[in-house]
């Protein structure tokens, strides 16, 4: 796919970087405020969205389609798997058990796992749209 | 063993996303990493039948109690019906995986086989774990959207436009389900199965009820492919490669289909007269109108495919009239011998159909047609293939001692001693006309001349193959043990009495 | 020494649950062992048949009638300790040892014994089926297991396996022979959920399920129900009409030994032993089911004779008769009384005698011509002289010639019928008309055994026959047996065969007078002389049509001798030419009618699946309306 | 009540494309509007009049939270819906390369 025109390109070189900050603050304050990790993966997704559409697909330099965002989707689950399981395993013998200390709330490193399972789940869901995306439209 | 219960539902998810991590790095992995999981998940259901102390067990996820009575968590529940069920999807989806291992090479994208696959396997061990109606419907879509992406496996025209039809079909039954979810949680505020249960029988609007019954007949009736809403699976199940279709018929359409409403129709909902009714008549109308759409079939698979639709008839039928029973205020030992039958016919069935769908693989690996007029004399060449799809046949078509003739005596006896007789005789007539159709097959597939082929291609199946075939077929001829008053009581009478005894089900509240 | 044997007899071979597991192990095994040990097999099975028809011997000597035997009591397997689980399963596997289950179980054995050895030289690479052996042994275990079973579910079972051996005996070599071994697994299949849907009635009215516990009265329509749904159970299994149509095909298409095997022998002996039991001792018939069972009888007798005389294949017509004779039995059965009951039973064993030597006379003749049609054999009475005696003498004995058995059995179903006549019903008040179709019958059969005789024994020896030998001892042996058991129950019959035999079966009986008595002496009579001047008159018409001879013409193989040409001239008769047009399309088969209608319902249901989404999703919204409106409506 | 009859009517709306729609990618259109309108559906039995968002605030008395679960219910099922979408526009993109039409009429191989 060929890209889009010059002014597209130069106005999107600006917002991505924006975006993906966006998107960084609500994942890590995803237990804090409303949104949180499946937000998180439209949003950057949407930062991908743009590039591609913009730059055209190009870009992303892939020798097969799909490749490295299939491999980040599935590493996001993996990660979350891991921690769920470790709950089970070592922890509490319960699956998916909040095993790290709560802290205090209202701060930013507090309620436990959550914020690692918001960035698990950020990163699955961003890959897999993103994933879908490229198996769409190219 | 409480906290084993959710080994069923970790194991295949991780084994999906470590193949699709390592499997294209490491090709040995993606093979036998399936294999060894549903083998292992296998080895545990198993345990789990044998040390099962007729209890209910309750896995806490996140080890949130209930506040105030009010169960806030999400929930496994593992009673007898659970296990049996998950014996049943661990011991077929094993067994079709291992037998995919020879059959699957001839395709690219191995590795994303497997995932789905053990992705169906983990949706469909949540359904029947789960204790509560949405998280069912969560793991009841993993596993039917995996199981669109496998009937499109080969991507070929049929495959696509069978996996098209079946998805739109799909989706429509999910929204009716998702509706009838957001219509039971409006209701009762609430969604584990058995606080909903508890506080229908508290209240009663009955129409609303009445209305919520039927929207799942007809979800789940589609997902089991009752008639009318059978018209995708004949489509599906032939499109899919051999070990999915044995998966698919096998198990699938029982692990979301009859077993949802096997559990909600006895545990969540109060029997009433009506709905038995309507749910004998459904199954009557399968068993019927299945036999006769697949007496004519000429590609294998396509009247394999019709058989489950027949099949599924006798196992509904089992069970409405258990529930009619029920809902009489008959006999309770009547109506639970009616439901050992039906239960009894679907572990029957997920073996002896998921053996079918293999034969009819091993005869397309080696022929490459599974058009029965082109097909004929393979039974010099595929002995063991020949050999298990006869048992196999005859386990379908109910002749002793196979174990298909005991759960139809069940099922037909239970029929006539709640004198239905219209019932009885057109169960024998199905069961008549099935053995038509499967002598047709036998006939066309492994008698007569040998066509046209260069001889030397035709010959046995891998062993991989092979192994999956031998170990269903003595299962065939296995199962029929549990017929016996000793082991029967042991498995089959723990499964019935917590679906007769609403209150037993209930019971898990208080233990929370 | 002799203590030891004692034991040795008692504990093992007169033992009644040896004689069920040793044959079905054995099957088993011999299932397991691969092909290469062929000679093994044979041996084996021969062996082990020897001895288990040496056991079945000993248990009929053994005065122990009515005893209840548990299949597991005295089988070593009781010593395992598996505690109460195993004794809630022994109460459904409780063997009632009677005279009449000892007598099947003698002559079942005795038939696989010597099918075996006929086996040993007909049976060799050429035509060899997969698990001959194996499939043998485990159909006698299955019949001796189903006639020895008390409780209904247990007799079911083994019943049912039946027919999967069946289907297992025939070579599905081409289109025709596979077709006819899928039509008698599906007929016997169907008779099999009959009886399994008499049994359902039977649990339904609160009966037990153990036989020789069950007398349930004919008197409401239920009981008639179940009484009909087993008696179509019974004659699918010995080939009554209308669910005989399988058997000429099999016979047809099977090898000869599995044709004496199972249609002939062991099917007769089973649907007719369960037949007596269903009149018997499971149900009390009343005047009208007497008078069914006697239509059904004499309508077989007739249907399967005249169909018989039709046939040009000698298989085939033996498969007809197969039929014919089963109406016999039928008839005895169905007159109720000790004396009908007694010839029924002795007919049975006796047409098992012959027709099993029949077929395996007809595998001698086609193991050594080759040919299937009796137009192409001829003049094979020198080259196979022993062959031919034993032939003639089960025709003989089938066309009801004394001094054979065939005579004894049907005169004692004749003076049954005259007996019944005494009474006051609707039924016995038709005795002449029963009578006299059964004579009439018997005439007929004598007809077309003087064709299948004529055809294939007598007359000019062809050409392409001359270097045809005598089949090996193996092969005779057995067909000479037979011929000499024929003669012997022929002979004794009213000294020793039916008072020793078959007299206690059913108790006392009025036996009236000897063979002298004038009236069976005229009936017989009529019967040899109808035989005759049909056969004669055949002759005659054969040599009108042969042409008129010049002079200096060779001798033609038409003008010679021709036995099966008369026949034809029967089946132009113009009310039977209606019929046997249709018989040949299978208008009567009920097999191929159930068939074309089950079809008709296929082709309306499939075109509605025409592959368009859109209706599909209708079905399912209009499914769901249905059942809302139904529902929210009544409610 | 309003709200809900709408959203019963949306849904009908999208049953209506299912069922007379040939165009292939219209049928999944009219899939996904039934989706949404349950969705929809969800939203509204979790509303609670002048309830606010259920996050942790400073406790007053007359404090009301709508009801969260169905709106956590919605998420996930915003998220299966999105993989039935991805995989039925998978499908029918596949379904036009190799049938060369969008009608679903004529993609009639299956029948019988």
């Amino acid at each position: 796919m060929i890209g889009m025109t010059l002014i597209l390109k130069k106005i999107n070189q600006l917002i991505v970087g924006l975006i993906f900050l966006y998107g960084i603050y609500i994942i890590t304050h995803g237990h804090l405020t409303p949104g949180g990790c499946f937000a998180v993966g439209a949003v950057i997704a949407g930062a991908f969205f743009l590039l591609v559409l913009a730059y055209g697909s190009d870009i992303l330099k892939l020798r097969k389609r799909e490749e490295g965002s299939s491999v980040a989707e599935s590493t996001g689950i993996f990660i979350f798997l891991v921690l769920a399981f470790t709950a089970l395993i070592i922890v509490t013998r319960i699956f998916f058990t909040n095993y790290l200390p709560k802290g205090i709330t209202g701060e930013l490193i507090s309620s436990g796992v959550i914020p690692l399972y918001n960035i698990a789940v950020g990163i699955e869901v961003a890959a897999a749209l993103f994933n879908t995306f490229l198996a769409l439209y190219l | 063993m409480n906290s084993l219960i959710p080994l069923f539902i970790i194991l295949p998810l991780a084994t999906a996303i470590l193949i699709m991590l390592f499997g294209r790095l490491a090709k040995v992995l993606q093979k036998a990493l399936p294999s060894a999981v549903l083998l292992f998940l296998t080895g545990l259901s198993f345990y789990f039948i044998i040390s099962w102390d007729s209890g209910i067990y309750i896995y806490e996820i996140g080890g949130w109690g209930p506040i105030d009575n009010i169960p806030i968590s999400i929930y496994f529940v593992l009673d007898g019906l659970s296990i049996l069920m998950l014996c049943i999807i661990n011991l077929v989806g094993f067994l079709s995986g291992f037998y995919a291992i020879s059959y699957i090479k001839r395709y690219t994208g191995e590795n994303k086989f497997y995932a789905l696959f053990c992705l169906m396997i983990a949706g469909m061990n949540g359904v029947v774990l789960s204790g509560d109606i949405f998280n069912l419907y969560v793991y009841l879509e993993i596993a039917a959207i995996s199981s669109y992406a496998l009937v499109a496996f080969e991507v070929e025209k049929e495959k696509l436009e069978a996996s098209y039809k079946y998805q739109v079909l799909g989706c429509l039954s999910s929204f009716f389900i998702l509706l009838n979810i957001g219509l039971l949680y409006w209701y009762t505020k609430s969604l584990n199965i058995a606080d909903i249960s508890r506080i229908m029988e508290a209240s009663a609007n009955k129409n609303l009820i009445i209305f919520i019954q039927i929207l799942f007949i007809a979800g789940f009736g589609l997902k089991a492919a009752l008639i009318p809403f059978h018209a995708w699976l004949p489509d599906a199940h032939s499109s899919a490669p051999s070990p999915i279709s044995a998966m698919l018929s096998g198990v699938l359409i029982k692990a979301i289909g009859i077993y949802l409403i096997i559990r909600l129709f006895f545990n969540m909902f109060d029997i009433t007269y009506e709905i038995a009714l309507l749910i004998t008549v459904i199954g009557t109308l399968s068993m019927v109108i299945g036999v006769l759409l697949a007496i004519g079939q000429w590609d294998m698979k396509r009247l394999l495919a019709y058989h489950s639709i027949s099949q599924m008839g006798y196992v509904i039928i089992g069970i409405g009239i258990g529930m009619l029973i029920l809902a009489k205020g008959g006999n309770k030992s009547w109506a639970a011998l009616s439901i050992a039958g039906g239960l009894f016919h679907m572990t029957n069935h997920a073996v002896f159909k998921g053996l079918l769908f293999l034969n009819a693989g091993a005869v397309e690996y080696t022929t490459g047609t599974r058009n029965l007029k082109e097909l004929g004399g393979l039974s010099g060449s595929m002995p063991v293939t020949s050999s298990t799809s006869l048992s196999a046949s005859m386990a379908i078509s109910g002749i002793p001692p196979f174990n298909g003739f005991f759960s139809k005596l069940i099922i037909i006896i239970a029929a006539a001693k709640a004198q239905y007789f219209l019932l009885t005789f057109l169960a024998i007539s199905v069961s008549i006309i099935t053995l038509a159709s499967f002598l047709k097959l036998q006939k066309k597939t492994f008698y007569g001349k040998l066509k046209n082929w260069n001889l030397n291609k035709i010959k046995e199946a891998p062993f991989t193959m092979c192994f999956s075939m031998i170990v269903l077929a003595i299962l065939c001829i296995g199962l029929s043990l549990l017929i016996i008053p000793g082991i029967r009581e042991n498995i089959m009478i723990h499964v019935v009495y917590t679906l007769i005894n609403k209150s037993n089900y209930l019971l898990i509240l208080s233990e929370l | 020494m002799t203590i030891a044997r004692e034991l040795f007899i008692s504990t093992f071979l007169a033992n009644i649950s040896f004689i069920v597991f040793l044959p079905l192990f054995t099957g088993i095994l011999l299932i397991v062992l691969p092909q290469r040990f062929r000679i093994f097999k044979q041996v084996f099975a021969l062996i082990i048949s020897i001895i288990t028809f040496i056991s079945a011997l000993l248990i009929y000597i053994a005065k122990s009638a009515g005893r209840y035997v548990n299949l597991f009591n005295l089988f070593p397997l009781r010593y395992l300790s598996l505690s109460e689980d195993f004794e809630a399963v022994t109460g459904l596997a409780v063997l009632n040892v009677d005279n009449l289950a000892k007598l099947i179980v003698l002559f079942v054995c005795l038939f696989s014994v010597i099918i075996i050895i006929y086996s040993f030289a007909y049976i060799n690479k050429a035509n060899n089926i997969r698990n001959y052996y194996a499939y043998l042994m485990l159909t006698l275990a299955c019949s001796v297991c189903a006639a020895l079973a008390d409780n209904l579910i247990l007799f079911i079972i083994f019943w049912g396996f039946l027919c999967l051996t069946l289907y297992k005996l025939i070579k599905g070599y081409d289109e025709e022979s596979s077709t006819a071994a899928t039509k008698s697994l599906i007929l016997i299949g169907a008779s099999d959920g009959f009886i399994i849907f008499g049994m359902a009635v039977l649990w339904k009215i609160g009966q037990t399920m153990e036989i020789s516990r069950l007398n349930v009265a004919t008197n409401n329509f239920l009981n008639v129900f179940a009484f009909f749904s087993f008696l179509i159970g019974s004659f699918t299994k010995a080939g009554a009409f209308p669910f005989h149509t399988w058997i000429p095909d099999y016979a047809k298409k099977a090898p000869a030994s599995s044709s004496a095997f199972l249609p002939a022998s062991l099917d007769k002996l089973l649907g007719i032993y369960f037949m007596v039991r269903i009149c018997k001792d499971m149900f009390v018939i009343n005047q009208w089911l007497t008078l069914i069972l006697l239509i059904t009888g004499v309508i077989t007798i007739i249907i399967g004779v005249m169909m018989a005389l039709m046939q040009h294949n000698y298989k085939r017509l033996l498969g007809y008769h197969a039929v014919s004779q089963v109406g016999y039995m039928v008839v005895g059965l169905g007159l109720g009384t000790p004396l009908g009951i007694v010839g029924g039973l002795f007919h049975m064993i006796n047409n098992a005698l012959y027709k099993s030597g029949l077929f395996l006379v007809a595998g001698s003749i086609e193991k050594r011509t080759g040919k299937e049609n009796l137009n192409d054999l001829g003049g094979l009475s020198r080259a196979m002289p022993l062959t031919f005696i034993a032939a003639l003498i089960f025709s003989l004995s089938i066309s009801g010639i004394p001094p054979f058995n065939g005579f004894a059995s049907k005169w004692t179903i004749y003076q049954g019928i005259v007996d019944f006549g005494k009474e006051t019903g609707i039924a016995n008040r038709l005795w002449i008309i029963w009578l006299s179709l059964a004579v009439i019958g018997s005439a007929l059969t004598l007809a077309s055994f003087v064709k299948f005789i004529t055809g294939a024994f007598m007359g000019r020896a062809r050409k392409e026959f001359n270097k045809v030998k005598e089949v090996s001892t193996v092969m005779w042996l057995p067909q000479v047996f037979l011929a000499l058991v024929c003669i012997g129950f022929g002979i004794f019959a009213t000294n020793l065969v039916l008072p020793k035999i078959f007299a206690p079966l059913v108790g006392d009986f009025q036996y009236a007078g000897s063979w002298n008595s004038s009236t069976i002496s005229f009936l017989v009579l009529i019967s040899i002389i109808l035989g005759f001047l049909i056969y004669l008159a055949g002759n005659i018409k054969n040599m009108r049509t042969a042409d008129s001879f010049v002079g200096g013409e060779k001798i033609q193989q038409q003008t010679g001798y021709s036995s099966t040409e008369f026949y034809k001239t029967i089946s132009n008769f113009n009310i039977f030419s209606f019929f046997y047009k249709k018989a040949d399309n299978k208008r009567f088969d009920i097999y191929n009618v159930s068939k074309d209608i089950i079809l008709w319902l296929y082709r309306r249901f499939s075109t509605a699946h025409s592959g368009v989404l859109s209706s599909y999703a209708i079905w399912f919204l209009v499914g769901l309306t249905i059942m809302l409106i139904l529902l929210l409506s009544f409610i | 009540m309003t709200t809900y009859l709408l959203c019963f009517v949306l849904f009908l709306v999208g049953l209506f494309g299912v069922l007379t729609k040939r165009n292939i990618i219209k049928i999944a259109i009219g899939l996904i509007i039934m989706e949404l309108s349950l969705f929809m559906f969800f939203a509204l039995i979790g509303y609670v009049d002048n309830g606010i968002a259920p996050i942790i605030v400073e406790k007053t008395e007359n404090t009301k939270f709508v009801d969260p679960l169905p709106q956590a219910i919605v998420l996930t099922a915003i998220v299966i819906g999105l993989a039935t979408t991805a995989m039925l526009m998978a499908i029918a993109i596949r379904l036009y390369k190799k049938y060369n039409t969008f009608d679903i009429r004529k993609i009639a191989n299956l029948k019988g």
